[in-house]
């Protein structure tokens, strides 16, 4: 498989058997995600054949991979927004009754579909209201509409919080136990340990090893992605800050919290608990309501962006793809976006912005063929470390980082780790948000948890375990 | 084909005797057929390209100013000999007709005039007559007295012309009441629309003037909808054959009609072309510099002169 | 936010109302006779037909400016075939019905052809259409050599102008007043395409490709053949248009018929509410457009504005209905 | 593959190439003299200099379909301002002068009120512009009361049709042929929005806002005020090519000066490269564009095609252009 800069893949055999959790698993941009749109019939190889029980077949399009029971559940979200829930379920496969569409039924099985999926959604709603986590079951739902012998799923827990994760490894044992193949892309090594059979590594589109899930350890499926061992995960915290706080927000919308220059603070919570709302308000993009926020002490209001970043606070967005990044823009251009104005008030200086980007490109590991390449066509992890690399270039005092490891391989979290805990020592303070609890525990110095839109505590040292996170972010009592 | 000779022999292009075996270039540029009349002269162009076979015509048509007179430009490098212009407006033609004049190219300026005497020949249709003979003509028919409603063209000089001179005349009578206005965009469809509005509002109208003879049809459609064809009646313009006709087979709807032949075009091309032939400035001694076409009333008395049922117009 | 919704979902309703109620008031003598109300509906059918159509277009993600100009090519091609079929000695009615087939036909081929361009020739619509707003046009020039074509059969007018009277009203001279063909079959195919649109599998792949194209393809539909179905319908409504509007002038003038189709076509669709990027819309919204942007015109005409002023009181009243009904967050 | 993307990246100016071969082989004659190509670029130099404006406008996502009637409005305005200063002493240059700035200014401000709606109104700019396209059409013709608005001072035809003399070429008759003001300023002009478009911040903005509004929110970009600020350019590009082509014919006809302007400024952005989805595009491909359809529409003459049938040529010349660029992906 060639695209028009890169091989994305080389020679690569895999069989899979039915019945089995098969994790497909390789640093970003190792062609996980190519191999599986082949499959799901939405690449063609160059070539190569896939042999659908023994037989070759040819997909040819979606349709062709859906007849031979292949679905797919892709990367991105793949729903229309202006659509409700029923009838992205059922987009492409509506049920009809004399012709035509038949509503109530269909109304009907997404009630179940959605059950199965723990999700309590009305199938009446439109999708484009739901978070990025409520799309992902809708996604998952849309999928087991399908009915499919082999269910392909990429990346489908890098949006979703732990309960719902969880719910979601309850259904894929259902499904196995239905004598469905279920093949299954994560970054989160230990989940794939933990509900797999077997798991196939990539590595730069080449195949490495398959291994038997149950006998693998995380470290050493990592090892396998990057070539060589992996050390310690988290780096060691440095200890808690103590200068004034520097930035301090009073009743956003009922969040009250500060954070310190120096400190990295967690901001814990489930899915939809507001979190990035939160962040938006910070930088301008929501209305604050009527709280405050104070600068180094002083009362300041920030009703954009703009201002947002005049008072040094920077956002990485989530959503990468929407938000984060102009995908048709190449490297420089979007590493530069947020900062332009210091590479000339009026005429840009081509030559100092393209050695930033070089800078960032080595800085931060960003594997791109070149710096005028479109970042769409780049991995996701490269175009995570891209959109965070924009908002260092403006040298903020307060960095938000919204899920900045979703979807980023274990190499490339590390370097996320390590660029946090530079960061924090350099004295930025750091608020990152982020629904992988390990993350949460072991980089943060504080974490605060929230809860319908509300700060509901603030664990510290000792009490920041996994489990006091999740009791107060499902509002149980803390044990 | 040009046969061969002539050669280095004949002297400069432009002061060029009818030498053996030349032929003429003669481009001729009229405005866009975007109705009836306009259709009109593109028609006879043909016409008079046809009938002169002995003369390389190239016949082009523009939108609006700003496309004729980079056509005109393109006629020009072309070595055109003459230039027969009906221009989409009249003031924005006359600077290039000036400057192509200047550079010795026959011009013959038909239907809408240069504000600027740039062109060796003038073949004029008159569009204040138009509209002066044709609102007296409803003045006289009315008595003096009546509902009148008036449609406009697109908006241009030409329609300004005709618009102006019989709102004049229907304003020195003032028991001729002028009870609606609206443009019909000289198209037959849009007149249809606008008078079925006119007639909902207003419970009478005698007569209609419409300045022009597609409208002139929308009109009648209209009047025929709302079953106010027997008290209402028409003046068109233009001398649109099925017009013409109607007035001719005596039609209540229509007791008369205007001149304003498209055919001028084909005047002004057959002017150029003999003049070329028997060489530009001997002609020019003899051919008149304006010519006015004739814009008369058309009756059921003589509306058979004006009948030429092969036209398309 | 209640009130902003409101305004979003039913503005261009609510401006056609209040446009109405003014009407009502201040031409007390003329405005409610049966006669202006039919007409009202009338008056633009033909361009409501191209709206519903372009509408199904809009919704998929593309846009037609060739349907002006096809509108005169399909016309002229529809009077050439009444003359022809009744010269050859069939019945005028059955050359009518025949004749209208035949310019939906041609219209839907010509639809056909732009779509197959956009769909698989992956051009921009703008560009295809732009396109064909220049060669249908010319075609349609060459066919009248630039001039009119005339019908030779008049049941055809008869047609244009016949209708099925409405029931209990007379009107002043004390005969019945017809609703009109074209009228009924705007409302025809008004409601057809509202039922296609939300009713069936393919109204709700049109919408999908013009939401998402790649999530449609994902879908396992194709996009491809949903693109070249919208543009064929738009292309046949147009041809059924076209031979409307030939039938109430009983000729087509080449040169004029349908200018500014387009433009006044993909107004009504906006000011109806439908986005311009796709994927979402309303064929009940399009037919509000079409009624708004006949009101005006009878407007000015009924208070005689002047010509040259009419043009920007319509792009007021264009602005001014798309405005108060924009959401907080739309934008092209 | 490869070639491909030559095509995708230089189809316009290959098609440009390959007509312009054409013409030099057949045309022996007459093409290359030095008079016919100064007019391929002078004769479309208004278009030309309102598509490069229009260029900017489509790569930040919107379109402009007000620009004919504006330049109709504008050209009506400096002529008025024209016989106004000459007619209170001013010398006629200068009056020439403050008239072009007078147009320009005219043009931004209402470039401005487009932009305005647009950005901070958030309506579609499809039909913000067409009530544009209706209402300064209107306010021009209100201005000229219907018909043309002569200029009175002489020396606005000599700047008109004035220009510098081409170094070295002499033309028939002996003398300078000059390369007309009105080519010199659309050179300049595309020069320097190609210089503005790549070199600058501002010209980085606004492919920013064009490739994902949302994106360019959250990096800080006022939104809202580069959509302002290319809207307002275009206007004021719009002004200054009304006063060239009321300089060219001495006076203004408000009823049809710039009739379709609007089609074919987009038509060469479209041709010269650009997508109309915004966020990417460039100067010298609409610069091609322009050139392109000029040498079209020279063809057409020189080879004495039928009026009727060049809308036709016209139509497949601007689609085949298209065709082969488009890329292996691209799609509205
Ligand atoms: N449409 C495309 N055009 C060009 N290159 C592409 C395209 N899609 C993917 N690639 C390249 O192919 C390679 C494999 O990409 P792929 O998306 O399969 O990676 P991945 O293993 O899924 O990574 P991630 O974990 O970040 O999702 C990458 O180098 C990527 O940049
Ligand atoms: N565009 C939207 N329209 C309506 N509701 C929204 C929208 N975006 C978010 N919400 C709702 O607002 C609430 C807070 O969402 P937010 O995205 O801030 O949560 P979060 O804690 O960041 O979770 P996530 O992990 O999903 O990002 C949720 O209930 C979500 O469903
Ligand atoms: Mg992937
Ligand atoms: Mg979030």
């Amino acid at each position: 498989m060639a695209f028009p800069s890169v091989r994305a893949l080389t020679g690569v055999s895999i069989s899979f058997e039915e019945g089995e959790v098969h994790a497909v698993v390789g640093e970003n941009g190792a062609g996980k995600s190519t191999l599986m749109k082949i499959l799901g019939g939405v690449q063609k190889p160059t070539a190569g054949t896939v042999l659908v029980d023994g037989k070759p077949v040819a997909l040819g399009g979606v349709r062709d991979a859906q007849k031979h029971g292949i679905v797919m559940i892709h990367q991105e979200l793949n729903l229309v927004d202006e659509l409700t829930i029923s009838e992205n379920v059922f987009l492409g496969h509506e049920l009809t009754k004399a012709g035509l569409l038949d509503r109530a039924k269909m109304s009907e099985l997404t009630e179940g579909f959605l059950q199965q999926v723990h999700a309590t959604y009305s199938p009446q709603q439109k999708v484009g209201e739901l978070s990025i986590a409520g799309k992902q079951l809708v996604e998952i739902a849309k999928a087991l509409a399908l009915n499919a012998s082999v269910l392909i799923m990429d990346e489908p827990t890098a949006v979703l919080s732990e309960p719902e994760a969880e719910s979601l490894f309850e259904l894929i044992g259902k499904l196995r136990a239905k004598g469905t193949t279920v093949l299954y892309i994560s970054h989160r090594l230990p989940e794939v340990c933990a509900i797999c059979d077997r798991v196939t590594v990539l590595r730069d589109g080449a195949f490495v090893a398959t291994v038997q899930a149950k006998a693998a350890t995380p470290s050493e499926l990592a090892g396998l992605m990057v070539g060589r061992p992996l050390s310690e995960f988290f780096p060691p915290k440095s200890s808690s800050p103590e200068a004034a706080p520097i930035l301090e927000l009073d009743n956003i919308g009922g969040a009250t919290l500060t954070v310190r220059p120096g400190e990295i603070l967690g901001l814990a919570g489930l899915v939809g608990a507001g979190r990035t709302e939160l962040a938006e308000a910070v930088i301008g993009i929501r209305p604050i309501g009527e709280g405050s926020i104070k600068i180094d002490g002083k009362p300041c209001r920030i009703r954009s962006p703009k201002e947002a970043m005049k008072h040094g606070i920077a956002y990485v967005s989530e959503d990468r793809k929407h938000l984060g990044l102009h995908l048709s823009l190449n490297v420089i251009e979007n590493v530069t976006m947020a900062n332009l104005r210091s590479y000339g008030e009026v005429v840009i200086n081509q030559k100092s912005e393209r050695e930033s980007a070089e800078t960032w490109k080595s800085d931060l590991d960003i594997r791109a063929g070149s710096l005028t390449e479109e970042t769409v066509y780049l991995s996701g992890g490269n175009q995570q470390k891209i959109s965070i690399a924009k908002w260092l270039e403006i040298k903020p005092r307060i960095i938000i980082l919204d899920e900045p490891t979703r979807g980023v391989d274990v190499g490339a979290k590390r370097e996320m780790y390590n660029l946090i805990q530079k960061l924090a020592s350099e004295g930025m303070a750091c608020i990152v948000i982020s629904s992988e609890l390990p993350e949460i525990i072991g980089l943060c110095h504080r974490t605060v948890v929230m809860r319908d839109g509300k700060i509901v505590g603030e664990l510290k040292g000792e009490e920041l375990n996994e489990e006091a996170v999740m009791h107060l972010a499902a509002g149980v009592a803390a044990a | 084909q040009g046969g061969g000779g002539g050669g280095t022999a004949s002297g400069g292009g432009s002061s060029s005797v009818a030498a053996g075996g030349k032929r003429f270039k003669i481009g001729v540029s009229i405005p866009a057929a975007d109705h009836g009349w306009t259709a009109g002269v593109k028609y006879w162009a043909e016409e008079a390209k046809k009938a002169n076979p002995d003369v390389d015509w190239v016949i082009q048509d523009a939108k609006e100013p700003g496309e004729q007179i980079s056509g005109l430009e393109n006629l020009q490098t072309q070595g055109v000999d003459a230039l027969v212009i009906l221009a989409t407006e009249s003031a924005p033609l006359t600077p290039i007709a000036e400057k192509l004049h200047a550079a010795g190219i026959l011009i013959v300026n038909v239907d809408r005039g240069f504000t600027k005497p740039a062109a060796d020949v003038f073949i004029e249709g008159d569009n204040k007559a138009f509209g002066r003979k044709s609102a007296e003509f409803i003045v006289q028919k009315l008595g003096g007295k009546g509902k009148v409603a008036v449609l406009e063209g697109i908006p241009c000089t030409v329609n300004t012309d005709r618009v102006n001179a019989a709102k004049e005349v229907f304003k020195a009578n003032p028991g001729i009441q002028i009870v609606a206005e609206d443009s019909g965009m000289w198209n037959r469809e849009k007149a249809e629309k606008v008078m079925t509005n006119m007639l909902v509002a207003n419970p009478q109208i005698d007569a209609v003037w419409a300045s022009d003879d597609d409208m002139a049809l929308g009109v009648e459609s209209a009047l025929k909808a709302a079953g106010r064809d027997k008290n209402t009646w028409i003046l068109g313009g233009g001398g649109m054959k099925e017009v013409v006709k109607r007035v001719m087979d005596g039609d209540k709807m229509y007791p008369g009609n205007i001149t304003y032949p498209p055919s001028m075009i084909a005047y002004g091309m057959q002017t150029a072309a003999s003049m070329l032939k028997v060489g530009k400035d001997t002609a020019k001694k003899y051919t008149p510099g304006h010519v006015m076409i004739d814009v008369s009333l058309i009756t059921p008395e003589n509306a058979k002169n004006f009948y030429f049922p092969d036209s398309i117009y | 936010m209640k009130r902003n919704n409101i305004l979003t979902e039913y503005g261009a309703l609510l401006a056609l109302v209040i446009l109405f109620v003014i009407n009502v008031i201040t031409r007390k003598g003329n405005f409610l006779q049966i006669e202006n109300l039919r007409n009202l509906v009338s008056q633009n059918a033909a361009v409501g037909i191209i709206a519903v159509g372009m509408t199904l277009v809009i919704i998929s993600g593309g846009i037609d400016l060739s349907v002006g100009s096809m509108t005169a090519m399909c016309g002229a091609a529809g009077i050439l075939l009444v003359n022809k079929f009744a010269s050859s000695g069939m019945s005028p009615n059955m050359a009518i019905l025949l004749a209208v087939l035949g310019g939906i036909l041609i219209g839907a081929f010509s639809g056909f052809v732009n779509g197959f361009i956009i769909a698989y020739g992956r051009v921009a619509a703008f560009v295809v259409t732009l396109g064909g707003l220049a060669g249908f046009r010319s075609i349609a020039l060459v066919l009248g050599n630039g001039g009119e074509i005339r019908s030779t059969v008049p049941a055809l007018q008869d047609f244009g102008f016949g209708g099925i009277p409405i029931p209990f009203v007379k009107n002043a001279g004390g005969g019945s007043v017809d609703f009109y063909w074209s009228a009924l079959i705007f409302v025809l195919v008004a409601i057809g395409a509202g039922f296609v649109l939300n009713r069936t599998r393919f109204g709700r792949y049109v919408i999908a490709v013009g939401a998402n194209q790649r999530v449609a393809e994902y879908s396992a539909i194709n996009v491809q053949t949903v693109k070249l179905a919208v543009y064929t319908i738009l292309g046949g409504l147009v041809g059924l248009a076209s031979v409307l509007v030939g039938a109430r002038m009983n000729s087509v003038g080449t040169g004029s018929v349908g200018l500014y189709y387009e433009l006044d076509a993909i107004a009504a669709v906006v000011i109806g509410g439908t986005s311009l990027r796709g994927g979402k819309g309303r064929i009940w919204g399009t037919v509000v457009g079409v009624l708004l942007l006949t009101l005006i015109a009878n407007m000015l005409t009924a208070f005689s504005i002047d010509t040259n002023w009419q043009g920007l009181v319509r792009g007021i009243v264009i602005l001014a209905a798309v405005l108060i009904q924009r959401g907080r967050k739309d934008n092209d």
